[in-house]
């Protein structure tokens, strides 16, 4: 009897192997393909891509410390508040708050200013600060938001921050 | 002369009957510890084999450089598996399983003092243990190392759920270290037999009885370190930060305050079934049983005062430097006295040289080198080259592996026929024994030299210009060879569950209580208890009974000299610890995942809390009766 | 000579550490050959076999006792001695430097090394990665600083390690007796390129330091031949600038290693890779085939404009 | 525990001068007989409260006299912002009422003076920029002409504090203001034609233009903006009449760009040496080191000299450019016809804070000590009120005006401020309660200098903060900042402050305090009045000598502009004035920033997150008189 339950317990853990949590893709496969992108390929790639990175964990992160690195603090604040760039932690979306609106102004910028980043950014890199963004107004999954980082504490854990509904902004 | 040797107490209590179908709630809801005792060390086992796999794995990749049998992000989990399972899944776990087991029977108790505790920690356990290997296969093992520094265990660079794993398998597993240490403690204390005072207990209740109060003054500085840490990565504290005022060295401090004491842990029981298997093979007193539980005191109070040599290269001030340095060589002092007595013991008898005391003889060899590698890290300017490289993986492997996994099987050797009624094969034995302790040394001594020469622990790869290769080629060798030996031993035990020689009652002509009753023993209600009139019972003076105790009575004696002092109530069996240990597990994992976890957790848990403590008319509270009193018991006791 | 061995030292404080460790090893191989010794000498008395019990004779307990005791006391005094040369040696390290050091700021990240120098002052301050230049016998005064987590400076042949830890200021003094090169590393888990962090310290003549000094203060001059000018074009237009700072151009980030004199480094990516072009052309097409998990992103380039920006910064001697 | 007291020797000083009212007399004889008509004694009228109050000031001709106009935001080129009409006086100022009002079509915020000259008021609107000009004959009409400048619309993503414009100058029948995208612009003043349009800057870079130019000697001065960007600051002088580049004076690098030549006397040591604008700085940063000009010049035509201030180096954070990163945070004087740089003073060596040194320097003459002294006051963001001798570059006192944690004072020996060493910020530790902020106890918003009352009236703010140095990473185009910060109010939990300073006496006649900073200009005038817009829309009157407050007007938005007065073609004396709540204070409202996040705006939202409540953005023209 004993050894029936260890067996159970076995095949739970076992079982536990097929789910791939929180696994790290340190590179995104083709990344030729940004030289001659196949179109179709690879929008479908893009837009698969973007979804899981925005509930990635781990993708998330990188994106925050890119976040700081590229500088998007220093106009869009630190905890996304805004500055000289319009707040990212609040419902309203100047350029569309979907994953690939998002994704389409970090590489091409905006006409008021916001540099594009298409050659200092991989797409890998723009998939994970896109998921950053997201959860920078609650809109990533509270398990793979951001909590603290170690700096000065300037907003609450986006991890704790409610989903703003997305607004389109008329400005 | 031979009488001595009679097992007094085996025909008169009926053999344990032979397994009968038991109903999967009996199984639960079992008091019995000898069952939960053999379901720890089962388990650690189980736990023992798979960290040691994981090791093997890393081997593979460091055996040769810029070797590419997985990646570095795979490694780090690994290593942090590896370490944390070894620590709290199988070190602790099993010295504590022994003790369930056997310091009852050591100390002529019918059972433990609180059997349902004691099964909610297995649960505990057991779930702790499921967990992390569940994250690991779900690649969300923990990879911050096992002592999970921060700020690279904080939330900004461990991501995600990984570390949380670690936190909180850090609360499973020290909730059941707390709740056997507590019973061990009471055990020990309150359910001896009459006779049996302090100063007659077996060397390894002793270290049993030393190391639980450890865990007790240890475990909860690591509770609340890991639940600062979680706190930190869950809810954004800042216990850690130092921009916002944290400090990320209180984590260091806390983690070794626990950590330090957590070695002598580990190694003080193995210690004590050193002292049992010298004992039972030289056939003479402990030589110094005074000075040796002394020592054990000692070590136990010393290791509290030197955490800081882990942190030497942090940069603290020269003289605090110093004073750690100290009090990190005195601790050797207990530890040479217990050698020495040892010596002294075996000095003049010739022992009986069998696999028990095959593996202390190799716990004597590996031991001795750990211990003095140890003074070495002890003192400041070598400890700063040789801190957190392979120098010191060599050197706790051999405190660990030499000063308590050897013991620990020369002890299972030694207790088989206890646990299990058969007799392990020598030739087996001596196999695995040979194997593990030319594997171990082929595997770690060279990692001395790695160390020296400039290898840091924790690299997944290394360069061929570092000229590393060699010895870490050798070392892979050895740490197969030791695995081999490991999965001898364990295919010798399996073998002999199903084949092997009954044992007697007391096959070793052994001194202590445990080797009165037959083997396996009788379930605690159908035991007598016994009577000791000396420090070795079976060996000097009658072995008296206490009479009148009814089945599902146990007897209360009194802390020092072992006088009865009352009859309680033996616990019955319930099926709430293993339920309270599933509320418990909801508790800890929910909170990974939703702060609702903490409010929902901690209502399940308290509901199963009240049912399980419902009083019921079934128990009424311990009542003495007169029937027993010191006097009647000494009657028989006197010659 | 071993440049990764602390067993072979190049400087005092090693020195000192390593005498002190041989101290200990004598002693701890005779405590070691007694102690098993006495083991042996116990088990091989021959005796009736140890059949039964047997009470030992009170004599014997006696001059058991008054061995354990001795041993017991020499045990104490050892440990004693081991502790004063522990103690003296640790105050002979601290008593470095007697002249004024080398100040140099020894930055650490996740996962490479930057040196800045000099600390502070007015004067002008330049920086560099991977190789930390240092005069011979002049001691050395470095100051730790963690940008993320905690990190250990460590070069075997020089001196013991001190922790870099965030929020904490840390000091470490070193001093190379003779030239040479000596290969350092992280010594304390700092996540997934752990084992990838290392660098080199090369310790040289104070005439051959003052003049590789004045060398990195200097900007190396412009591109003259097309191809490495196109290079300077690649690098500046592609994500190369945005993380790392060429003197003399308009890069000025600080994500990544300063590449001013890249082409004067001995090796690449902390010291994982050898430095010429094919490594370096290899390393900007896909670093995390090398260094999986490390920050910097592959940059993908056509076979010209990677071969231009090799070119180009291979020429930045 | 504030340091509000003044410091122990400018107190000593003007104890001296306090105390010799005999000195004051004779320096009086002494101007009068001057008869230089640029030194007219104004005579202490009987309200002046402290007959010794040692200062005569360039004097305006008396109300008679003024032409009434206001040709340049500063008023003069003393930049009092004292007008000598007296028509609306302490007496009927309640009677004041609103004449016209219009919007200017831009709702950002509005730190512009509008210009009145002849029969027009110029009004130069944030971003996009437009010129409006309004027919003065013609009370609330449309505007008679519209100047639509073609502008870059990537400028607004590079303006570090909101899309403003200080405005503009009037000279010679030409309008002269910088656009948002680093361009200067002529256009002629009654056809509205734009005359000439100079490129001076790269917005993709981060440069930008905010300043409102001064025209010197048929020459336009302007400088650009983008400190926060890592662009190298300048000051040019283009030809009016054809914008061509006369000269350009760099603020840092070698000599030869900075304009420095043999006749460079500064006064300190600390400023003498070979190439300091290199040598101060780690290897090349120089080139991406701040310094930029986009505060107010002055001018003083007897000493031909030009007087302006550099801002702060870049990044923030200070511990990648060790040094004292000249010539940045400082002040310059220079010959308007070449550039040649006369002598410096350095306010923030080595700046900690983003203490700027761009605040406006004003003009005029007092008794100091025994001898009577031309100086400039300059109110720093650092929180000390500096008395220069305009001649030499000495610093004569410096008082602080507002609590200070970050310093000790000023050693006058040396010039050396002198910094509380725990106080500047650490990387990755954050340092708490730096007082002032970033922003500094007083910004750009000018003060006005009344020599009737011999006060001066400054517009401040009393903030706090917590400060964290991070790694600043420069990617052209793209902040290079290195700090989290975040504000708080300073000791008295209220934001503005608005001062009136004797500088004779070195120490405040009076303060009023406001909920939040006093961003906007102040207005002084003959009538004995001083005018002062607040953030949160009301635009006060207050009485010159004890503060009184005698009239109020609440805006549709909050006021940051610049209130000036003018005589109008019927004669009578008006106020006029912008809203148009924004600027680095305004951001939270202008441009609807996120207050939970404490460093939005680099921290000016947090403290701000009421204002959302208190106004709206906005952007109009108001112009009030007496009935």
């Amino acid at each position: 009897m004993e050894r029936l339950i260890f067996a159970l317990f076995l095949v739970i853990i076992a079982a536990a192997a097929g789910c791939r949590r929180e696994q790290r893709r340190f590179s995104e496969a083709p990344e030729a393909s940004e030289l001659h992108p196949d179109p179709l390929h690879a929008a479908q790639r893009d837009q698969q891509n973007l979804e899981r990175y925005a509930k990635d964990a781990w993708a998330i992160s990188e994106g925050q410390r890119l976040y700081g690195q590229m500088n998007c603090a220093g106009c869009h604040g630190h905890g996304g508040g805004g500055g000289m760039a319009p707040p990212l932690m609040d419902s309203q979306w100047l350029y569309g708050s979907g994953l690939r609106d998002i994704e389409r102004t970090i590489l091409s910028g905006s006409a008021r200013g916001m540099p594009a980043f298409k050659d200092r950014l991989t797409r890998q890199q723009v998939w994970q600060l896109v998921g950053y963004v997201r959860s920078l107004s609650g809109n990533a999954p509270s398990s793979a938001a951001p909590v603290r980082d170690d700096h000065m504490s300037v907003r609450p854990p986006p991890s704790r921050t409610d989903p703003e509904p997305p607004t389109q902004q008329v400005d | 002369m031979n009488s001595t040797f009679e097992p007094t107490l085996a025909e008169a209590s009926p053999a344990a009957e032979p397994r009968q179908r038991s109903t999967l709630y009996d199984l639960l809801a079992t008091t019995e510890h000898t069952a939960i005792g053999r379901r720890f060390i089962a388990t650690a086992l189980g736990f023992f084999l798979v960290g040691g796999v994981l090791a093997l794995l890393m081997r593979l990749q460091l055996a040769t450089p810029l070797a590419h049998v997985m990646g570095p992000d795979r490694y780090n989990q690994l290593f942090t598996t590896h370490g944390s399972t070894m620590m709290f899944l199988f070190a602790v776990p099993i010295m504590q399983g022994l003790g369930l087991y056997f310091v009852p029977l050591m100390v002529g108790a019918r059972n433990l003092a609180f059997p349902r505790l004691a099964n909610f920690a297995f649960w505990i356990y057991l779930f702790g243990g499921l967990f992390l290997y569940i994250a690991l296969l779900s690649n969300t093992g923990p990879d911050a190392g096992w002592f999970s520094y921060v700020p690279l265990a904080g939330p900004e660079h461990s991501p995600g759920k990984r570390v949380d794993v670690w936190a909180q398998l850090i609360t499973f597993t020290e909730l059941s270290a707390l709740s056997v240490a507590v019973n061990l403690i009471v055990t020990t204390f309150k359910h001896k037999a009459p006779g049996l005072s302090l100063d007659r207990l077996p060397i390894f209740v002793w270290a049993s009885l030393v190391t639980s109060f450890m865990v007790v003054f240890a475990m909860p500085a690591v509770i609340i370190a890991s639940s600062c840490l979680a706190l930190d990565r869950l809810v954004a504290t800042h216990f850690f930060n130092p921009a916002e005022g944290g400090d990320a060295l209180l984590w260091q401090h806390m983690f070794w305050f626990f950590g330090h004491p957590e070695v002598y842990i580990i190694f003080l029981p193995g210690v004590g079934m050193v002292s049992e298997i010298v004992v039972t093979a030289s056939k003479r007193p402990m030589f110094g049983y005074v000075p040796v539980v002394l020592a054990n005191v000692a070590t136990a109070i010393l290791a509290f005062g030197l955490w800081v040599h882990h942190m030497f290269a942090t940069g603290l001030p020269q003289l605090g430097a110093s004073f750690f340095t100290g009090a990190s060589i005195l601790i050797a002092i207990p530890t040479g006295v217990q050698f020495f007595c040892w010596i002294a013991t075996l000095w003049g008898s010739r022992p009986k040289v069998d696999v028990p005391f095959g593996f202390v003889l190799a716990f004597f060899a590996t031991f001795l080198i750990g211990g003095l590698t140890g003074v070495m890290l002890a003192a400041v300017p070598i400890n700063l080259q040789v801190h957190d490289t392979f120098f010191v993986v060599a050197h706790f492997h051999y405190v660990l592996i030499g000063g308590a996994v050897f013991p620990l099987f020369g002890g299972l050797t030694h207790w088989f026929p206890k646990l299990t009624g058969r007799l392990l094969s020598e030739r087996l034995g001596w196999l695995s024994c040979g194997l593990v302790f030319v594997g171990f040394n082929l595997a770690f001594f060279p990692q001395h030299l790695l160390g020296l020469r400039g290898m840091p622990r924790r690299i997944y790869t290394y360069l061929p210009e570092t000229g590393w290769g060699f010895w870490n080629f050798v070392s892979t060798i050895g740490a197969f060879t030791l695995g081999l030996g490991a999965l001898v031993f364990l295919f010798n035990a399996a073998r002999t569950l199903r084949s092997g020689a009954r044992a007697s009652a007391n096959p070793f002509r052994a001194y202590s209580l445990e080797w009165a009753l037959s083997s396996p023993p009788p379930r605690s209600a159908d035991r007598i208890v016994p009577v000791a009139a000396s420090r070795y019972p079976l060996w000097l003076g009658e072995l008296g009974r206490v009479e009148g105790l009814a089945r599902d009575e146990v007897l209360v004696t009194r802390v020092v000299d072992a006088e009865p002092d009352h009859v309680g109530h033996a616990p019955t069996p319930t099926i709430m610890p293993p339920i309270t240990a599933l509320a418990t597990a909801v508790l800890i994992v929910a909170c990974l995942f939703t702060p609702w976890g903490l409010p929902v957790g901690v209502v399940l848990v308290s509901l199963t809390l009240f049912v399980w403590f419902w009083p019921t008319d079934r128990e009424p509270a311990f009542q003495t009766r007169e029937r027993v009193s010191s006097e009647s018991v000494g009657k028989e006791v006197l010659p | 000579m071993d440049p990764y061995s602390a067993l072979d030292p190049a400087g005092t404080p090693a020195a000192l550490s390593l005498r002190l460790f041989y101290g200990y090893l004598d002693v701890s191989a005779v405590v070691f050959t007694l102690v098993i010794a006495a083991l042996g000498f116990a088990l091989g008395r021959p005796r009736q076999p140890a059949a039964d019990y047997q009470e030992a004779s009170p004599a014997i307990e006696r001059s058991k006792s008054r061995a354990v005791v001795w041993a017991t006391v020499a045990t104490v005094l050892t440990l004693l001695g081991l502790l004063i040369a522990s103690v003296a040696t640790g105050h002979a390290m601290a008593l470095l430097p007697a002249e004024p050091p080398v100040r140099v700021q020894v930055i650490s990240h996740k996962w490479w090394w930057e040196f800045r120098y000099p600390v502070s002052g007015s004067a002008t301050q330049f920086s560099t990665a991977y190789e930390l230049h240092i005069p011979v016998a002049r001691p050395i005064q470095l100051e730790l600083v963690a940008t993320d987590v905690i990190h250990s400076f460590w070069v075997p042949s020089l001196s013991g390690k001190r922790d870099a830890i965030p929020g904490k200021h840390n000091v470490l003094f070193l001093q190379a007796d003779r030239p040479g090169r000596y290969e350092g590393q992280c010594a304390e888990f700092c996540g997934t390129q752990h084992a990838n962090m290392r660098f080199l310290v090369v310790a040289e003549r104070p005439d051959q330091f003052v003049a590789w000094r004045d060398h990195q203060l200097a900007s190396p001059p412009p591109p003259s031949d097309p191809l490495r000018q196109r290079g300077l074009e690649v690098f500046m237009n592609s994500r190369c600038s945005s993380c790392h700072a060429i003197a003399g151009t308009d890069a000025f980030a600080t994500v990544g290693p300063d590449l001013t004199h890249l082409g004067a480094r001995r090796r690449l990516a902390m010291g994982t890779l050898e430095n010429d072009s094919t490594h370096l052309s290899h390393w900007i097409e896909d670093p995390q085939a090398a260094k999986p998990g490390v920050q910097m992103p592959s940059t993908p380039l056509s076979p010209e404009d990677r071969h231009a920006l090799v070119a180009y910064l291979e020429g930045l001697k | 525990m504030y340091q509000l007291g003044n410091r122990a020797r400018p107190r000593r000083r003007s104890r001296r001068l306090v105390s010799f009212p005999s000195w004051f007399v004779t320096f009086a004889v002494w101007a009068a007989a001057a008869g230089c008509q640029k030194h007219v004694e104004v005579a202490p009228k009987a309200e002046r409260a402290i007959p010794a109050s040692g200062s005569a000031v360039s004097a305006r001709p008396d109300s008679a006299s003024d032409d009434g106009q206001w040709t340049m935001p500063a008023k003069d080129f003393e930049n009092t912002r004292f007008s000598s009409l007296e028509q609306i006086s302490t007496g009927n100022v309640k009677q004041l009422r609103l004449v016209w009002t219009r919007s200017t079509g831009v709702k950002r915020g509005h730190e512009a003076a509008p210009l009145a000259v002849g029969d027009s008021l110029f009004v130069v609107t944030p971003y996009p920029n437009h010129l409006l000009a309004f027919d003065l004959k013609a009370p609330g009409s449309a505007p008679k002409w519209e100047y639509v400048p073609e502008t870059n619309p990537a400028a607004q993503g590079v303006a570090c504090c909101d899309v403003v414009n200080r405005g503009a100058a009037y000279w010679d029948g030409r309008v002269y203001f910088n656009t948002l995208d680093a361009q200067t612009v002529a256009v002629d003043a009654t056809s509205g034609r734009e005359l000439w349009r100079v490129k001076l800057g790269e917005v993709n870079r981060g440069e930008t233009m905010t300043m409102a130019p001064l025209v010197v000697k048929g020459q336009v001065l302007v400088g650009n903006s983008g400190g926060e960007m890592g662009v190298r600051g300048w000051l040019t002088a283009l030809d009016a009449a054809t914008g061509k580049i006369n000269w350009r004076a760099w603020s840092t690098g070698p000599d030869a760009d900075v304009l420095i030549g043999p006749d460079f006397k500064p006064f300190y040591q600390s400023e003498r040496g070979q190439d300091l604008g290199v040598s101060t700085w780690p290897v090349e940063q120089w080139k991406i080191g701040g310094g930029n000009v986009w505060g107010f010049v002055s001018y003083d035509p007897t000493l031909d000299l030009i007087y302006y201030g550099t801002a702060n180096p870049g990044p923030w954070n200070p511990q990648g450019r060790p040094g004292a990163n000249k010539w940045t945070a400082g002040i310059f004087a220079r010959r308007p016809d070449d550039g040649r740089a006369v002598w410096f003073y350095q306010w923030n060596p080595h700046d900690v804070f983003d203490h700027d040194g761009i605040n406006e320097n004003v003009l005029f003459d007092m008794t100091f000590g025994a001898q009577q002294r031309r100086v400039l006051a300059h109110a720093d963001r650092n929180g000390y009120l500096y008395i220069l001798d305009r001649v030499s570059g000495e610093v004569l006192s410096a008082t602080p005006f507002g609590p200070i944690t970050s310093s000790r004072g000023v050693d006058l020996k040396t010039g050396e401020l002198q910094l509380v060493s725990e106080m500047i910020p650490q990387l990755g530790r954050v340092t708490r309660n730096i007082c002032p902020a970033a922003p500094g106890a007083k910004d750009w918003q000018p003060m006005a200098f009344s020599p009737k009352t011999g006060l001066l009236y400054i517009p401040h703010q009393n903030l706090c903060m917590d400060e964290e140095g991070l790694e600043a990473n420069y990617i052209a185009g793209t902040p290079y900042v290195g700090a989290a910060v975040r504000y708080r109010p300073g000791p008295g939990g209220n934001l503005g402050v608005l001062s009136a300073w004797d500088p004779a006496r070195a120490a405040a006649r009076w303060t009023l305090k406001e909920p939040f900073p006093v961003w906007s200009g102040a207005l002084a005038t003959a009538g004995g009045l001083v005018f002062y817009g607040t953030m949160d829309g009301w635009f006060k009157a207050v009485d010159a000598n004890d503060g009184h407050l005698l009239w109020k007007f609440k805006t549709d938005s909050g006021v940051i502009s610049q209130p000036i007065t003018y005589r109008g073609p019927d004669g009578k004396q008006y106020i006029a004035l912008l809203d148009g709540v924004g600027g680095w204070a305004g951001a939270a409202v202008a441009a609807n920033l996120d207050a939970r996040d404490q460093s939005a705006a680099n921290g000016f939202v947090y403290p701000m997150a009421d204002l959302k409540n208190a106004t709206k953005r906005g952007g109009a023209v108001y112009v009030f008189a007496l009935p």
